[in-house]
């Protein structure tokens, strides 16, 4: 079984998008030469050439607005936003623009766009290149929002995103390009529904992107403790599929969500929200959050850890939970 | 930088045998190219070379711009109307003075070009050809209008004749002009596409970035400035410190080009030149056509920033009163004859909102639809071998 | 007792405001000659001159920097953004700006600039033009979210606003900007604190901004059933206090969250996800939530109306809760 | 525009009594106004009318220069060292090449002034004046650093020496430096606002507006362009389509001028004229610097996007070394004494690094400090009372 990283999964995705249909580009700031800042273009430029593969000079509203224009005559652009804390540049051709126009204009016209940026902290960054701002995305109707927590899904996620005749924000964890799992050569989609990592009938435990391997490990300490958490990876904020988490917490009766965003109007709230509205009478404890604290992400090191959530805390809002 | 016929006599290098016509549009123009400065409408100009190009523009064409431009005017006036019975909501901005931009420059447009449009965008829609019906049922919120009654006034879409939508943010629509004529070039046409947009539009970031862009890129996109002197209650005077806007096309190096766009014949022959270049693929131009809101910025507006006498002195510019003096002294057409096209116009407008009026509304459960595409698309994946 | 419409009442606090500390400026598209798209700042350049009070070109992202800039040199900028919407094109200025540089810059600098906006729908202004997005605005740490849902909260608001070292965002609902309410003539603030607008004991409506009005009128007619409802205004999304309503939760057992944002991703969703977690052995419902539909502000009358929420749609939740 | 004196010989019109100094930096400078068209460097220039200013740099000043120029320059390298060393993190963007820039602006800003910079920031901060123990405690993460370790190598700011910040943001501190010009002015005071930025920022929506808002409000701002030739991978011949960035300046009708920004004197004498225009409210300018990015994008770039011959190349043009090159020819200054300065700087920067790395580290409760003030600020509030 092959394994490779997600960086490489992303690549390949991008490859089998763009040797597909003619109507696939994409752009970007330094996506072409440079290989992408995220380092996931490599090879495209040479592979498809400068006319579907292209940098961008640094114009954020532009790039985004290249894509709606050119979705909206039936082109399939994948463009890049080197980092989604750059929604501020942009941001209203996604709020008012992609997100708008279809309904809009009474349902005439498709966006098939695709918006690839990065998220997440731990590299040290600082608080402008660090940002988890999936909620504020998952507030506006008529996107997507994807955010894989391994490369299997970033390549099934990025294709079915590719296909979608609607605007898809797809958002990669930069702590994630690096990690490896299997992924099969072929081409494959993944659906846009919640997966359940691992099984479990005490605790249920909500979460995705860079947070599911802490989840993960966090149910291994507890397997080893005699609880069996299941955890499940939402992977895409919008749509938001409630039915495997509303019947996973009918099953164990606790919840606990986590996420890297800051926790205040962070999506962990419409996940527990949505589980106390829905599975009430089965909640035995309340839904408890693991998410940052409601700061800018800071430089230093410790700092950073601090801000950071993580399996420890995510083990000790279980154990809250199950006290 | 095109002169009005009125001071060619201050031209000095003037080839001798050149016959100019004293009217009061530009029917016989004189083209002055390498200029060092200048200015348009009742100022002089200094220049180097000039080269002298006579256009003549038949009758039938311009009883054609008369025409559509009195179907815009007539439009709006009835728009104006609804609103004062309720019928519509929110804001209406009317086109009033602007007619001859949108019918000049549309009137060149073929098959497979686009444009897009602003909140002030009803003349677009109707210059470029969309039904007067389905218009006014937009505007009142009605389940046969263009976006179902979903979008209203500043939102009026129609693919199917190349209209690609107004914007109700300013600016909104500069960055989607760009992509869309990336598409054009993209698929190898020769097809362009036109970004109307206001003198206000022209201080957001968006304009900047979309244009420098489709510069870079070489795309076929004419960016239309109408500069109608304000943007609500902001004054050119006091929103830039520049004489055209076009002379940001600098900025980009990219063709500038300030014309005077109350004049339909000079609108007609400067945008068919500049399209003429661009759809050869020399890449975008900023085209800024000078003009006049002579209504409100929207219907309700008390205008308290600028004078009566203002208004007053620039309706003496009104595109379709000037269309209408050279149509009578310069080619022999009867008042009367432009009276009935005006009232063939102002009747039709009437039967098509009379008949919007009835239309049905949509039903609340209507909310729910149209925000996503259901299907995806059909794409084979096709695995790519590395070589 | 004097009562004056919201209107008026902005536009006295600005008087105040201006009058008081020559730190003060406002600018903003149309706010001078015009006196405001919003018709707040009425009478402000002649009183207080062009040098104080501006008309900018259209440029959001510089109508906020400036705001941002000058406040980090201790004028106190109040900037008129005229709809909340045009967040799309002011963006990186508040969220990776105004909101970080403080805690970035090791709270070396103060920013005392207020942003006064507009939000809401109900007016026909169309999907751009009719936006609630304080949700969006609450999950950025570094500023103060202030939504008044009357005219004595806004004049108080505004002036407590004006006095703070920190960015504060103000939104002030379209619907509401009529509606009149006893305001004294003197100057006076009010708290960033939970309101509570009518005391109950049988279930809590947690709402803000123009769903205030709605959720009193449902108190009204559940009166009349002989339903004690409790009304809590938060008027601050950020800071949010959360023990005025956890309090009234306690001795309710019944909560119902309002607001006219959509629903998904809300504030709505922060407010249920507190009090289940807070409030979870007095529950004996779920929290539920009266929101908007995860659609566009739509334009005809008839959608429009089926997309807001109000007193029946919060009766109709409350009566489910109490079921 | 200036010309370099190497080039002089091709001027016509230039008055006979004219002395021009054949070095390498242009120390005798020939002055041209009203160009019509211009390059820097190596090419021909067309003008007009021709005017000449000679100026003279003492050598105290130059080696002053010198000195800061070093001084910068070991920073960068004491920073890239850590780096090796993992006592910093994610990426260190170097000054490394365009030292002669921010040493020849900040040696002419006095109390009140305020600059604001970029990701590339180290040097603007040295330059006026950041305690340099202070920024390597920031870059390490530490709890006395600028930020108190919040902040990191792209965040920097020293509001008491007249920096208000470095910005992660491309573009983002644009907006900002022109609210501060606006404070300035407001308060009656005569000092200016400096704001750094680079060529790929000047594709940046925030530019347009920004440089719009302050020319139309004729602020005390000079936006300095550092067009290093590269946006991260991007070069300059692809990100625009003109020659000099501050042809962008007609668009704002502010005054626009590009300058060999590796040439600290002339870095030095331009800014100054600028300065003291700006100082005088004239309003806002556009200044372009040209220079060369020596170092990668960031440490540990690849720059696979460029030629090692073309680094090399340009490593000619190193403004120390010009400097160097010049102290020596036309100064008499001993190549000893110059060493003796550069390793004086650097023995200066490896005492604050060293320093900074036995500082402590925040703790983890720090994370919650330093967002919000906590006071209120003291106004009685003066009911206003209508006439
Ligand atoms: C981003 C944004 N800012 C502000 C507005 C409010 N607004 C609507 S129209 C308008 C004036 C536009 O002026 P201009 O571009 O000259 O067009 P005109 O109205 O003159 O046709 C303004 C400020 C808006 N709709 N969008
Ligand atoms: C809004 C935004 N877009 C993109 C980036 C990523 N980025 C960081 S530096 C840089 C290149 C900037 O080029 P330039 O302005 O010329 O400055 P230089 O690096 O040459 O000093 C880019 C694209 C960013 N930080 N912010
Ligand atoms: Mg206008
Ligand atoms: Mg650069």
């Amino acid at each position: 079984m092959r394994k490779i990283s997600m960086r490489e999964a992303i690549n390949e995705a991008l490859h089998i998008a763009l040797n597909s249909s003619p109507e696939v580009f994409t752009a970007g700031e330094d996506i072409a030469v440079y290989g992408g800042q995220l380092r996931c273009s490599y090879g495209l430029l040479e592979n498809f050439g400068a006319e579907r593969v292209f940098d961008t000079p640094i114009s954020e509203s532009a790039i985004v607005g290249l894509g709606v224009g050119s979705a909206m005559l039936n082109l399939r652009p994948i463009m890049e936003l080197s980092y989604i804390d750059f929604l501020g540049t942009c941001f209203d051709q996604i709020l008012n623009q992609a997100a708008k126009l279809r309904y809009m204009y009474g349902g005439m016209v498709n966006l098939p766009l695709v918006i690839r940026t990065q998220c997440g902290a731990g590299l040290g960054n600082g608080a402008q290149h660090s940002q988890s701002l999936e909620a504020i995305l998952g507030h506006i109707p008529g996107i997507r929002v994807l955010i894989p927590s391994n490369a299997y899904d970033a390549k099934g996620l990025l294709l079915r995103a590719v296909r979608d005749n609607n605007p898809v924000v797809f958002i990669e964890h930069k702590a994630l390009y690096k990690t490896k799992c299997h992924v099969p050569e072929e081409p494959y989609e993944c659906d846009y529904t919640c997966d359940i990592k691992r099984t479990g009938k005490d605790i249920t435990i909500v979460t995705y992107s860079a947070m599911v391997n802490q989840a993960l490990k966090a149910a291994e300490v507890l397997e080893k403790e005699g609880v069996e958490a299941e955890v499940i990876d939402i992977r895409s904020i919008a749509p938001f599929e409630e039915e495997t988490i509303i019947n996973s917490v009918r099953k164990t009766g606790h919840a606990v969500v986590a996420h890297e965003a800051c926790r205040k109007a962070g999506f962990g709230g419409e996940i527990a929200a949505t589980i106390q509205e829905k599975a009430f009478t089965a909640l035995k404890k309340p839904v408890l959050r693991v998410a940052a604290p409601d700061v800018p992400v800071p430089f230093a090191p410790i700092l950073e850890d601090a801000f950071l959530p993580n399996s420890e805390k995510i083990l000790a809002a279980v154990k809250t939970c199950l006290q | 930088m095109f002169v009005l016929c009125k001071h060619s006599k201050k031209l000095k290098d003037l080839p001798g045998n050149l016959k100019i016509k004293q009217n009061s549009l530009s029917i016989g123009i004189i083209v002055a190219s390498d200029y060092q400065h200048q200015k348009v409408f009742d100022k002089t100009i200094i220049r180097k070379r000039v080269e002298i190009k006579m256009t003549l523009l038949s009758k039938e064409q311009l009883i054609n711009f008369y025409r559509k431009m009195n179907r815009i005017r007539a439009f709006e006036n009835e728009a104006i109307e609804l609103a004062k019975m309720n019928l519509t909501r929110a804001a209406i901005h009317t086109y009033n003075g602007q007619e001859a931009i949108a019918v000049g420059v549309c009137a060149h447009l073929k098959e497979g070009d686009y444009i897009t449009s602003t909140h002030r965008g009803h003349g677009h829609c109707i210059a470029k050809g969309a039904d007067l019906e389905r218009m006014f049922a937009e505007l009142m919120g009605r389940k046969t209008g263009y976006c179902k009654g979903k979008g209203g006034s500043m939102h009026i879409a129609d693919l199917s004749i190349g209209m690609l939508g107004a914007n109700g943010i300013v600016g909104g629509g500069i960055p989607i002009a760009t992509g869309a004529a990336f598409a054009l070039k993209y698929k190898q046409t020769d097809n362009v596409v036109v970004c109307f947009f206001g003198d206000g539009a022209s201080n957001q970031g968006s304009f900047h970035e979309a244009l420098n862009l489709a510069s870079v890129k070489k795309l076929p996109v004419i960016f239309l400035c109408e500069n109608n002197n304000w943007a609500i209650s902001m004054n050119i005077g006091k929103s830039v410190n520049i004489e055209n806007i076009s002379e940001r096309a600098a900025a980009y190096g990219i063709k500038g080009l300030t014309v005077d766009g109350n004049d339909i014949a000079q609108v007609y022959r400067e945008f068919g030149n500049c399209l003429e270049e661009v759809r050869q693929g020399t890449g975008p131009v900023l085209l800024e056509m000078k003009t006049y809101r002579l209504s409100g910025h929207y219907f309700g507006d008390n205008e308290n920033y600028r004078s009566k006498e203002e208004v007053i002195s620039r309706r003496q510019e009104c595109p379709i009163t000037r269309l209408e003096n050279l149509l009578i002294q310069e080619y022999g057409v009867l008042p009367d004859e432009l009276k009935a096209i005006a009232s063939e116009e102002k009747a039709m407008v009437l039967e098509a909102s009379n008949k919007a009026k009835l239309a049905p509304e949509p039903q609340a459960e209507d909310l729910w639809n149209d925000l996503f595409a259901q299907d995806f698309e059909n794409i084979t994946w096709q695995p790519f071998v590395k070589s």
